[in-house]
């Protein structure tokens, strides 16, 4: 149970980082709110719940690549990721508690974006929070292995979006689909077949993009 | 090293036959189809190319998991041959598809057809695999995160292909129907040559290029071994 | 405990070591000279395992978590206290009885007063006498230093010169120095990169 | 005229910067790309025209809080920004090249983003044109300040996405409204006067942010 | 050229410097040490104008232009190479004859091999020496340096010893540095922080 003692201190210190430097949560919060905020304003108001649902997964989606944007920039200061590369733990546990520290910020950003969205919109099914909970764990997982390779790149920042989206479209497509059709279930199913697939992955092959 | 380039003269010329017959059997001796009419052959390159270029991805994952595997350099050099020839036979298979999707729909572009909008995340997905090639220096990093990319695109297949059927309930309706593959048996032949062609066009290509590089590396370490 | 056949690396298309054999055993204290860029920090980084090897090879028998490695950089976080960054690699290697252990470190290097400052706000010194704290934490066997001595003070030089003093034959050394007098006569062997 | 020989050289110096990365133009085509793709598969077909222009806002919002994100990530690693402090040049020239560097970055972006929009979704108008270069200005000059504030860590109380919001919120609306609303010129002036008034004040106190 | 009085800096509650004064004519030579975290970077800082007293006052009578700061980094991009970064400084300096100056520097600090390479890709030592040249490039007649001798081998140690001499009364300089055993000689004010 050391594997599970040693990615809790690694999450401990990103939370611990984020509350003393308060960087990625008030972006990420932000742009979720003005994403609405603006949706709102170029919505009509007879607009389709569809359409708003659509713009809540876009909104998401990208308030998402906002914080992995920032997940390993206080490791490449003053190279600390070589420093946690060399420690005896397995590599696999750096990204297990880098993607608990997104899956935090995400939460946090959609305990703000859903509730605004049910005032502003129209009401959250249970459906439409499974499907977000699920997607993020998919988001965290691919987002956290993905930023990783981009900050060991030279464009990191224009990176990222890059590597990112092609992979999260069908993330997307399940997540729509679980909140439009009737039938969530098969959605639902296919977001978690998502996550399990991409989850492993990327918890595998990590090891190869931080270390030589 | 003259074994290594009888094969690829062989390749070549296997694959140079092979598709000089396909052409000749796709335009002279295929029976015409009984609705779309000559414009339809274009199927018998356009089908062997993007299946082709599924086999280019596969071939590089494959290489890229024995790069994580064995730590041999040289499968690096291998697995990113194998993804560019796939970009390549992907964009062909854009050029031919969106001509033929003018010549029988009268538009370019449509995306309900979901092998188009497939191809076109995995178009997006291996651009941003060379973005990251480009982006970072040459080296045993570079290996693995290109490795590790390549490997998450064979994931990305069959996961967007699910996607994508499941999208097709709650996006556009299909307008294009097609039965499957109901093709007669001479139809099939010539396929099957066609395809056979391109997997040889596939191979003799990338033999060339993996050894054209090769050299150049050999060329490079001469120069400054003589500096 | 480290040993190198045919090594090189290469850096693109610069090539910075080539054809390197190596023997280094346990107990031995191994000094790296050479000017500016001849590929010290490279075949330290090599050694941790940082790098890998472009050419031949290089093998290290010992598990990670019994090398500790002194970079140019502290490899600490900026914004993060002494105590926590300290706390965290404590943590990571498992080192027991963590508090007693960095509180009796921070005292020697004379962090102690500091350690609820962010490392960000430290000066060079203080940040080259914790990086040296990070890599003394877990007691390791073997122990790669990048040039110890820079930054810090006369005292601070005195410390490190005991480290390397105490060390003598209990545990494997490489120095990369370019204040060699220092360390020349501890060694038991030198290689001089040019 | 050493003024603007000074924002010449600091200028030239981030397009160089930029151009090192080599990819941005090709960078900018696929992340368009990719995100008409994922919009393609998060809106049902019956989307409004409005909720496609909010879509398009919410990009060109993403797109500058990535710009300005990594406005001055060169300048933070080994204290470049110290050493540009300390030229005889005026700190506003900093200021003002950064600026260009910006908008040429938007701008960049928006010229692959327009043509694609106007292919995928519906034709641009004027209006959005003109409201689109208006928010630019704006948000370069108001970003490139607190992007400023957030990197010279000196400045660190002053949280950037804490004024970033309030500050920029005005210019998404401005600019949704000049778009969705029958009559743009009420919302361009407005934009317009934003533009001036926070130019003029980012331009007169970047000195004290970045200097002691 | 630089006089401070009662000259004092605090960060937060803690109080780096306190009433100093200090008088430095054109000229000479102060040298400046103390153990690490006695100040000796955050009195260059002030004398540089990067930092502000929070107590008395400190007066530099030269504008910024004409001095020259050579800090704990290197204040280069990273992302450019040796030659852009120097281009870069030489523009906002505005030095007559760039490119002839800048090829000179490059020679001399052992870097013209180099120029095109990305500093990020330096090793430290050839980092220092391009902050030197940084530093060197517009003729600064107040020179302020901070450890000018850390990361460089013995070869750049004694351009940097040239560079003091050869300023013998034309320049003044401020030099911070724990090795003050080379400095002392050309030295006219020594001030010991604590
Ligand atoms: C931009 C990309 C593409 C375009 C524009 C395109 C267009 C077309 C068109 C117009 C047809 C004829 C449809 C018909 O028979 O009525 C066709 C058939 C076909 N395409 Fe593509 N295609 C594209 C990509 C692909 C890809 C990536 C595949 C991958 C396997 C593919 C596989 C096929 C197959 C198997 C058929 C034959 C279907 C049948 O039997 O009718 N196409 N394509
Ligand atoms: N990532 C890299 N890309 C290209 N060149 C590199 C890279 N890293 C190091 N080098 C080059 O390798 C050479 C050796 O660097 P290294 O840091 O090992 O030198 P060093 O002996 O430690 O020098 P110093 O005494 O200055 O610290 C240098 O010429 C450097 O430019
Ligand atoms: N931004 C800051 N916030 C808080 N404390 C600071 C800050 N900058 C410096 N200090 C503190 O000021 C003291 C002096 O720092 P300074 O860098 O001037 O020391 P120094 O004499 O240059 O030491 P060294 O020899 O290690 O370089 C240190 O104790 C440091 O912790
Ligand atoms: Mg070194
Ligand atoms: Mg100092």
């Amino acid at each position: 149970m050391t594997y599970f003692a040693d990615v809790a201190a690694l999450a401990r210190k990103d939370i611990l980082l984020e509350l003393r430097s308060r960087d990625t949560l008030p972006a990420m919060l932000l742009f979720v709110v003005s994403a609405l905020v603006v949706f709102h304003f170029s919505l009509p108001s007879d607009a389709s719940a569809a359409a708003s649902t659509g713009l809540l997964w876009i909104a998401l989606l990208f308030t998402a690549l906002l914080g992995l944007g920032r997940a390993f920039a206080a490791e490449r200061e003053q190279r600390v990721l070589d420093g946690l590369v060399l420690a005896p733990c397995d590599r696999s546990a750096i990204w297990l508690a880098k993607c608990l520290g997104v899956l935090v910020f995400l939460g946090v950003a959609e305990a703000v974006a859903l509730p605004a969205y049910a005032l502003f919109f129209e009401p959250v099914g249970w459906e439409l929070v499974a499907a977000v909970v699920l997607a993020d764990l998919g988001l965290a997982a691919v987002g956290t292995l993905l930023a990783a390779m981009a900050a060991a790149s030279r464009a990191r920042e224009l990176l990222l979006p890059l590597l990112f989206l092609p992979l999260v479209i069908p993330v997307v497509v399940g997540g729509v689909g679980a909140t439009v059709v009737d039938d969530p279930a098969r959605y639902l199913g296919f977001l978690a077949l998502y996550d399990l697939i991409f989850a492993i992955l990327s918890w595998a092959s990590f090891e190869y993009v931080v270390a030589e | 090293m003259s074994l290594r380039n009888n094969r690829a003269v062989v390749l070549a010329a296997a694959a140079s036959v092979l598709l000089v017959a396909g052409l000749a059997l796709a335009l002279f001796w295929a029976p015409e189809d009984a609705d779309q009419g000559f414009s339809q052959r274009i199927f018998y390159v356009h089908v062997p190319i993007a299946l082709t270029a599924y086999a280019c991805f596969g071939w590089g994952a494959w290489k890229a998991l024995r790069l994580l595997w064995t730590r041999e350099p040289r499968y690096d050099l291998e697995s990113y041959t194998a993804v560019h020839m796939g970009v390549i036979f992907g964009i062909l298979t854009l050029v031919t598809g969106s001509i033929w999707a003018k010549i029988s729909w009268g538009v370019w572009w449509t995306w309900s057809e979901r092998q188009l909008t497939l191809f076109l995340v995995l178009f997006l997905f291996y651009c941003a695999y060379f973005m990251l090639r480009f982006s970072v220096e040459p080296g045993p990093r570079r290996a693995n995160l290109s490795a590790v990319y390549a490997l998450f695109g064979v994931a990305l297949i069959p996961v967007s292909f699910l996607a994508i059927r499941l999208a097709e309930n709650f996006i556009h309706p299909v307008v294009f129907t097609r039965d499957g593959p109901q093709m007669s048996g001479s139809m099939f032949v010539v396929f099957c040559v066609c395809l056979a062609a391109m997997l040889g066009l596939f191979a003799s290509l990338y033999t060339n290029e993996l050894a054209g590089k090769r050299l150049d590396a050999r060329l490079r370490e001469l120069r400054e071994a003589l500096e | 405990m480290i040993s190198a056949r045919g090594l090189g690396r290469r850096f693109g298309s610069k090539r910075v070591l080539r054809d390197l054999d190596l023997e280094v055993r346990s107990g031995e204290l191994l000094l790296v000279t050479g000017p500016n860029g001849s590929g010290k920090s490279t075949l330290l980084a090599l050694m941790a395992g940082l790098l890998a090897p472009t050419e031949g090879e290089i093998e290290v028998d010992l598990p990670r978590g019994r090398i500790g490695y002194l970079a140019h950089e502290a490899l600490v976080y900026k914004e993060l206290t002494a105590l926590e960054n300290l706390d965290l690699y404590g943590r990571l290697y498992h080192v027991p009885e963590r508090r007693e252990t960095i509180g009796a470190l921070l005292e020697r290097f004379g962090l102690w007063e500091s350690r609820h400052q962010r490392v960000g706000s430290f000066s060079r010194g203080m940040q080259q006498r914790l990086a040296l704290c990070r890599v003394l934490l877990h007691g390791p066997e073997l122990l790669l230093l990048d040039e110890p001595y820079s930054g810090l003070d006369a005292s601070a030089r005195t410390l490190v010169d005991d480290v390397l003093a105490e060390s003598g034959g209990s545990r494997t050394l490489v120095v990369a120095s370019h204040e060699p007098e220092h360390v020349r006569p501890l060694a038991t062997q030198a290689l001089a990169l040019a």
